[in-house]
């Protein structure tokens, strides 16, 4: 069993990738694998507390923190891009970590395998 | 005791979204990193710009001047001044007639003695192959 | 119909301008349509630059990627934000971005 | 002089799209006119309070801060894709309106010019 | 007292980006635009679907099985139940060869009595002259 | 290298596909990616599917987007999560997303 390492960019929530994100990490850790998850940019808003669910949007809230639960799964946010977004650290769902970028090549570093979601 | 190698590959024209200037504050980043490995293990970025991506790297860009952000040249003069490798692919350059002196290939103005290269996109390719992640953004 | 239409991209901008109808069609290039009025892909210049003969470019965002004002395509006007605004509110009755 | 309605829409934080309009609408209250001004999708995180300066995102607080002053600028913030975002309306930037997507429809109405930017 | 018509352009495709699922909430949200305006006074908006912007309009989309989030069929399909005009441009449906069984045409499942017509694009282009303003998504 | 490419748009994806050599290249259509295992523009198959015989789209995005599994280009294999997991981990050494 491996380390998956998948980083989220300047996804747009909206935008379906932040989903691919999530489900890949559901299916990885479902077969044993460990997941890390980083987002940067606006993906960053990913991390943000008290989004209200609509149908419009999916709502990945409820799906992070079973995978939090499973014990396999880190997720953590880029500082400078959530602070220049105006959420502090307080504002950062349960479960969550802030860190620098170098966290997330800290974790490319011991990873298997490495998912960067990169573009738009 | 390992250095890993991570190729950052940028495709994407600056400014219309962030992925450009997230791959270079990225990829400086690996020059903090230590304090999260083991003893002697280290991350070795590799900066190519491929495609539209080539774009970044065309000197005089005022974007302090006329939106009061740093521009992509910062960035990679910033990468250059740490002694990043950098590498922008000449077919691409050529395609765009866009001449040597036309790029940002030193950041001699701010003390780097590094300079970027312009290669073959083989021996981009190269690089990728020897990487151990690939980043594109 | 006078159209202005601001150019916001490189990339998969012919498709909707070459289908275009107007009396007046002006091209105001914006953002990263900037680079239609000086990248040359394959010696070639930019398709977008045969569509109208009222073609403008943001200055400020020329500057921002590199390229002076004095620089670009001849038949491209350089204008500032304020020349913007008299386009948008003088020279046509509806404008779109794409 | 007239009345210039600008919305943005899924524009990125981090793209300069928002930093496009907010110079539109100064140098068209220089000139006289009027501006309404609509953010929806991303684009609503323009009216989140609290954006912490870097020099890698341009700052507009404060220049939004001056179009307020001139009486001549609204700004407005959909309302549903502020709450979908986790943002509140505490959480508004000093200045902003928030209101459904008919506001927007309801500026157009009565402008002179529309300049909607939509897209990525 | 005055009726206003605004086209609502989709260029888009739908998923990447939110930009064609807020043309139809937009759009949609002309039913409830009077309660800021003057008596008599009102919205029309039409609805047209061009270029990759046509594959809004294919039928079976399963958003809510897979995601969790309303398809864009739905609100299309929302839109018909609401009358408002949606056009759908014929040389772009030709030119990815869907048929017209494979569009959503109506909404009469939830009860529609208005259908989606599949236009030459000189036609849309006769609607956007018409129109006070232009939105392109 | 075995490369996986995640193909994650339907537009200007042929640039970097192109130029990609590895010994093993699998094409792996995600988002708007699947567009390509269906889609024919002017009666053309995408070009994409002419570069690597292995060839996958995701079945929860073709489903998302109106498309059934069984209604693709048959060189495509329609997958689940699951089986990008083991792609990802088994068969390919690095993965990227374009």
């Amino acid at each position: 069993m491996g380390k998956l390492t998948i980083g989220v960019f300047s996804s747009l929530v909206g935008s379906l990738s932040l989903d691919f994100a999530v489900k890949l990490s559901e299916a990885a850790i479902k077969k044993g694998h460990k997941v890390d998850f980083w987002v940067s940019g606006n993906a960053t808003m990913l991390s943000k507390k008290g989004q209200r669910a609509f149908k419009d949007y999916s709502a990945l809230e409820k799906k992070l923190q079973e995978l939090f639960a499973t014990g396999n799964f880190q997720a953590t946010a880029c500082e400078a891009c959530a602070e220049a977004r105006g959420y502090r650290k307080e504002d950062t769902m349960d479960g969550w970590k802030r860190h620098s970028m170098d966290w997330y090549l800290a974790s490319c570093f011991s990873a298997d395998k490495v998912l960067h979601i990169g573009g738009d | 005791m390992a250095t890993k190698k991570f190729a950052f590959v940028v495709k994407s024209l600056p400014y219309k979204t962030e992925a450009s200037r997230l791959a270079l504050t990225h990829a400086i980043a690996s020059q903090t990193v230590e304090i999260y490995l083991e003893d002697g293990d280290n991350v070795e970025p590799v900066l190519a710009f491929i495609g539209d991506g080539v774009l970044n790297c065309l000197r005089n860009q005022k974007a302090m001047n006329t939106y009061g952000v740093t521009s992509l040249e910062q960035h990679i003069k910033n990468s250059l001044l740490l002694d990043l490798k950098v590498l922008i692919c000449k077919e691409d350059v050529e395609k765009f007639g866009i001449s040597e002196d036309a790029l940002i290939m030193d950041a001699e103005d701010i003390g780097g003695e590094t300079r970027a290269n312009i290669v073959a996109f083989s021996e981009i390719m190269k690089e990728m192959d020897s990487s151990n992640h690939l980043l594109f953004f | 119909m006078k159209l202005g239409v601001l150019v916001s991209d490189f990339r998969n901008m012919d498709d909707t301008l070459s289908r275009l109808k107007a009396d007046k069609l002006g091209i105001i290039l914006v953002s990263n349509g900037v680079y239609h009025a000086k990248v040359k892909e394959g010696g070639k210049q930019s398709p977008i630059l045969e569509k109208s003969p009222h073609l403008y470019a943001l200055a400020e965002d020329l500057q921002t990627r590199g390229f002076a004002e004095t620089d670009i395509d001849s038949r491209v006007k350089a204008i500032t934000y304020n020349d913007l605004v008299d386009l948008i509110f003088n020279e046509y009755e509806k404008v779109i971005w794409v």
